[in-house]
């Protein structure tokens, strides 16, 4: 069991704590928009634990493993092309639609649902 | 030497974190928009050029002044067109809020 | 005092995370996003990974922001009505989200002791790359091969964004100038970009030996070029014109090239001959400092609105 | 004085904290913007505080760098701003 | 540790430098044809096929040689702290596979573009080829990565390459059915980026071999798995996880949705193959002779999961009303028999997993689904494309106008149905086999029932297309024979996968240790 004031582990336990929040943003809220920053939250908790354990494998002169930290750049990049290409949809679904969300538009008039 | 050196590090970095204070509690009591804004702008390059100051001399080479220095002047810049901006920003709306 | 400020960042991280999910308006979420982003940046520097740092604040605070902002002013005035989900569902995620961090929590609480570490096996090769920034020995040489896949992704990323153009203006230009442009944001836009070249080239340039590196220095360069579109100082260019394609692929290429070279010369894929690897690795470096800044730059602005000059 | 410098950079992290906040609940959209420019300016100094407190150059690059972007978000912020202003008005003009 | 530091284990073999082209080929053809005129990106596209068909044949041929797998340490530098690429033999026989359909599904492409020649250059018959080349890329790299975060870089890629493919026709719901696609398979790839992160903080190190051979803090690798396993899931769209799949397959353009039902999917499957097999600590690890209990409940979890996924989307497939949703429903049943492999192939201690008849059948329904489901999606592709639509109740006497492509689907079915001669025959007998004397007889059942409802809504299809309508169907315009012959080319592979003897098959055990050295303490 790991001190808690160890700053690895704290920014750990804060990235564990993000990845909830951006999971249920991303479950929960019906707006594509806030579900695409939600992306982001949760993406920002993994590489904060991806931090954390390259903290921890400080050694050998460096105040952190290298490799992990590689890992976050090229996976901070990714995440930059997914929400890029996630946007460029949303504002393509909007033009075509006037919606910005993927549930279907209001079920007005749909045959036998009055009753 | 060394004594003075830190004695005006803490003046200048302790006035520059009253600064920032001073930005805070404008942003917190001030009733309007354009105003707050002012204090925000203001106070808060004030603190930060206070606090270049106070690190200069602390800084290990030249070139680390240098940035020092350049970090300050951005500063300036950022806080000049943003507030502008935002202050043209909040004009135009004010008629319809 | 250090740990106090640690626990002041996270508290402050997982404010602003709460407040992204909660905000009522999209605008403000987006803000609180960016504010996490600067923030975020802060704790990197606390983990002691800078290069992380410079990158979180460059995407995360800056060109993510111009992105999402972009697309909310957009989308602002969205006809469906947001529905929200039902309480048994949200009730059902929350208790899945909690128990998604409990169980990480677990895992970094009970991480082992003394942790596992690449840093020796990083540090023992260094020598062989005649590099200093161990980070940037990772990315460009002994994975090198996941770089390479990774500016891949990138390219497609904005293959897929190209082809969301209607069929009439495919190969046209993006549009990012709004009708009216500000004068401060003009003034803006001639006095920033040189301070911004100036420490894109400082930040590629200090990159083999001490934090930073090609995509930090691109991701400026493509900031400072998306500041000179908006201002309209510069319209952007037609997506299919060939010097822009050029640049695109310039620094994969390059890449991929000193990859094929290595079978020859070094005796392997990605192999750098002894002796030569830092220049080679500045080399392809600079090219990749390019690419990713008109990558960037056109992934941010979207898909093409005008129809192509010909 | 690194502990020193560390306590004004808590002191300014908190102090800009609380105004964050303040920013981000208010009801004016074009307030919210102000939370760039506060924490651009705020993270600057705390960085610059660290960087010397911990004797690390590398940091004030960091800080060169957020403020450089904090730049740039505002003006991507009030951009988002005139323009749709500017699209309503095209909008009401029209009919 | 001291076994780590004696002999690597990954060894550049003589072959080698053919994994690295797998995977680099596509890449080199994604960037050329950013540079070229519109008219000439199909041409690269082509030179490419051929050449990374060739590739993929030269290392199944190696292979077989050598009876030894092929592997490549990139750049020199060792894993983990380098990276290292690994072809056994059922890694050789997916790049194969994936091989075989994407140049296929180039021909039918092409053969459909040039059915009007007019939107020859435009937008999404240009941009079809790159994604195309990057999907391609994608799957080389996910088969021969041996480092979880290369695979994590290469997941990515064949998101970003298949999520486009599904939208490029550019209409609404497509756009919002590869939007939803996009997010499932987004959570997908971040969740096995979590789990990844874990296991490093956990053993420093993000190579299967590693991770195979490192045991110990075993609650921290079974959250990790369970994380990248969910993540996975998600992506290879097994039931409930299934809902973005079928407007997705079934509204991309015909040769998409080949590409998409048949190989992209299967992509997360394998991952999940090695995951449990390769890096869950298990009966070949150190501790031999215990079994891992999370392997087995593992196990348990996706086998109930895929036969729900059989029973439910089988009988959603046969209510749909449209043939290319119908199609697409019967993608996520088929799927689900891939995950009734977890437990039937458990291995014992004299019995390693890729010994068991399981395994082998697990394998023939991979293959055989992945050329079977491309030929049924280009020969619905050929009867929207002559009729204007795909509802199935208008359908009736297509089998008139299109022979060849009624005969192509009817003979895909035989695979999904389970009938001889047919590789899904071979496929589901083994498995049926396994389940049977496993011990698993509900498994067993729902292999059977699965066969029932395959043959009601393939059956259905065939019937509509041999009955005589009261009024006359009458095609749109005429279906080049070509593009026809492509679907039948893959149903008759599909059928001839069906000719491997009944048993566990030798090549699909190449690179692993062998099944007698097992027994051995």
């Amino acid at each position: 069991m790991s001190s808690i004031s160890n700053p690895a582990t704290l920014f750990g336990l804060c990235g564990a704590a993000l990845v909830g929040i951006g999971l249920f943003t991303v479950i929960v809220h019906p707006g594509l928009l806030r579900r695409i920053v939600g992306f982001n939250i949760l993406g920002a908790g993994i590489f904060l634990i991806f931090g954390a354990v390259a903290r921890r494998g400080a050694g050998a002169g460096f105040e952190g493993d290298p490799v992990p930290q590689a890992m976050v750049i090229t996976g901070i990049v990714v995440a930059f092309s997914a929400t890029a290409l996630a946007v460029a949809m949303l504002q393509r679904l909007f033009d075509l639609t006037g919606r910005a969300t993927l549930e279907p538009p209001a079920p007005e008039g749909r045959p036998g649902s009055e009753t | 030497m060394t004594g003075f050196v830190d004695a005006f590090t803490v003046l200048a970095v302790g006035s520059g974190a009253i600064f920032f204070l001073a930005g805070t509690l404008g942003l917190l009591r001030f009733p309007d928009t354009l105003s707050r804004l002012h204090a925000l702008s203001k106070a808060d390059n004030l603190g930060l050029g206070l606090i270049v100051i106070g690190l200069l001399p602390h800084a290990t080479s030249v070139s680390a002044g240098l940035k020092l220095a350049c970090v300050w002047l951005l500063a300036q810049l950022s806080a000049a067109t943003a507030s502008q901006l935002i202050a043209g920003v909040a004009r135009n709306r004010r008629p319809r809020a | 005092m250090n740990a106090l400020l640690d626990v002041v960042l996270v508290a402050g991280l997982l404010a602003l995370a709460l407040h992204v999910a909660r905000a009522r308006d999209d605008q403000g979420a987006i803000v609180g996003f960016i504010a996490f982003g600067f923030l975020l940046g802060l704790g990197w520097v606390r983990l002691a990974s800078i290069d992380v740092a410079l990158t979180e604040a460059a995407i995360g605070g800056g060109v993510t922001g111009l992105l999402l902002l972009r697309v909310e002013a957009h989308t602002r005035d969205s006809s469906a009505p947001d529905r929200t989900a039902r309480p048994i569902t949200i009730a059902a995620a929350a208790v899945l989200c909690i128990a998604v961090t409990a169980g990480l929590a677990f895992v970094i609480l009970n991480l082992p002791s003394p942790p596992p570490t690449q840093a020796p096996a990083a540090a023992a090769a260094l020598d062989a790359t005649g590099l200093e920034n161990p980070v940037t020995a990772v990315l460009l040489a002994y994975r090198a091969l996941d770089t390479l896949l990774e500016k891949v992704v990138l390219i497609l990323a904005l293959v897929g964004v190209w082809s969301l153009a209607p069929d009439h203006l495919w190969g046209g230009a993006p549009e990012l100038r709004p009708a009216v442009v500000p004068e401060p944001l003009s003034y803006l836009a001639r006095v920033l970009p040189p301070f911004g070249v100036l420490i894109a080239v400082y930040m590629f340039w200090v990159g083999a030996d001490a934090p930073g590196g090609t995509f930090q220095a691109g991701t400026i360069l493509a900031a400072m070029w998306l500041l000179v579109m908006l201002a309209g100082l510069r319209a952007a260019p037609d997506t299919r014109r060939v010097t822009l394609r050029l640049l695109l692929i310039v620094g994969p290429a390059v890449f991929l090239a000193v990859g094929f070279l290595g079978f020859a010369m070094a005796g392997g894929f990605l192999a750098y001959p002894a002796g030569a690897a830092k220049p080679i690795i500045l080399g392809i470096e600079a090219a990749l400092t390019l690419s990713i800044a008109v990558t960037l730059g056109m992934l941010v602005s979207g898909p093409s609105k005008r129809a192509p000059t010909s | 004085m690194p502990d020193f410098l560390t306590g004004a950079a808590v002191f300014i992290l908190v102090v800009t904290g609380l105004g964050l906040f303040r920013v981000l609940r208010s009801q004016v959209a074009v307030e919210r913007m102000m939370a760039v420019q506060l924490l651009g300016t705020g993270g600057a100094a705390v960085i610059l505080l660290l960087g010397t407190a911990t004797a690390s150059d590398a940091l004030t690059d960091v800080a060169l760098l957020l403020m450089l972007l904090s730049a740039f978000s505002c003006a991507a912020f009030t951009l988002g701003q005139s323009s749709s202003a500017t699209a309503t008005e095209r909008a009401e003009e029209k009919p | 540790m001291s076994a780590l530091a004696n002999a690597p284990f990954y060894v550049t073999t003589s072959g080698g430098y053919l994994l690295v082209l797998a995977i680099i080929l596509p890449a080199v053809a994604v960037l050329a044809m950013l540079l070229v005129p519109p008219r000439h990106v199909a041409r690269i596209a082509f030179a490419v096929m051929a050449a990374g068909l060739a590739v993929a044949l030269v290392i199944v041929a190696e292979l077989v040689g050598t009876g030894m797998a092929l592997a490549y340490v990139v750049g020199g530098w060792q894993p983990p702290l380098g990276l290292a690429l690994r072809a056994d033999g059922l890694s050789a026989a997916m790049l194969a596979m994936t091989a075989v359909v994407i140049c296929a599904t180039g021909l039918f492409a092409r053969f459909h573009q040039c059915l009007e020649p007019e939107t020859q250059d435009g937008r999404a018959a240009t941009t079809f080829w790159p994604l195309l080349m990057a999907i391609w890329s994608a799957l080389n790299a996910i088969f021969v990565g041996e480092d979880l975060f290369t695979l994590y870089v290469a997941l990515e890629l064949l998101t970003f390459a298949a999520v486009p493919l599904v939208c490029l026709d550019g209409r609404a719901e497509t756009i919002a059915a590869a939007l939803r696609y996009l997010m499932f398979a987004l959570l997908g790839s971040l969740l096995y980026l979590l789990g990844a992160a874990l296991l490093y903080g956990v053993f420093g190190a993000l190579d299967i071999h590693s991770l195979s051979r490192l045991d110990g803090g075993a609650p921290a690798v079974t959250v990790a798995l369970g994380l990248m396993i969910a993540g996975l899931l998600a992506k290879a769209a097994l039931f409930p996880l299934h809902l973005w799949l079928p407007p997705a397959h079934a509204g991309a353009p015909a040769a998409a949705s080949a590409v998409l039902s048949a190989l992209v999917i299967k992509a997360p499957v394998f991952l999940i193959l090695r995951l449990v097999l390769d890096v869950a600590p298990s009966s070949a690890g150190p501790l031999a002779g215990q079994i891992f209990i999370g392997q087995i409940l593992i196990g348990q979890i996706l086998a109930v999961l895929g036969a729900s996924s059989i029973l439910f989307c089988s009988v959603m497939a046969f209510r749909q009303q449209r043939l290319k949703l119908m199609i697409a429903y019967s993608t996520v049943a088929q799927i689900g028999y891939l995950f009734i492999v977890f437990p039937l192939a458990a291995g014992t201690e004299t019995l390693p997993a890729w010994g068991t008849i399981a395994w082998t059948g697990g394998a023939l329904q991979l293959v055989s689904h992945a050329l079977a489901k491309a030929a049924m999606f280009m020969a619905a592709g050929a009867v929207a494309e002559a009729f204007g639509h795909d509802r199935i109740s208008d359908l009736g006497g297509f089998g008139r106008i299109l022979p060849i492509s009624a005969l192509a689907f009817g003979l895909a079915g035989l695979s999904l149905m389970g009938l001889p001669p047919s590789g899904g025959f071979i496929a589901k007998c083994l498995l049926l086999t396994a389940a049977v004397t496993g011990g698993h007889p509900w498994l067993a059942a729902t292999i059977l029932a699965g066969g029932l409802l395959a043959g009601g809504y393939v059956f259905r299809i065939v019937d509509r297309a041999l009955a005589t309508p009261a009024v006359e169907l009458v095609a749109r315009r005429p279906i080049p024979r070509r593009l026809e012959a492509v679907a039948l080319v893959l149903a008759l592979a599909a059928v001839g996968v069906g000719f491997v003897p009944l048993q566990p098959f030798g090549f699909l055990q190449l690179g692993r240790p062998a099944v007698s050295a097992m027994v051995a303490p």
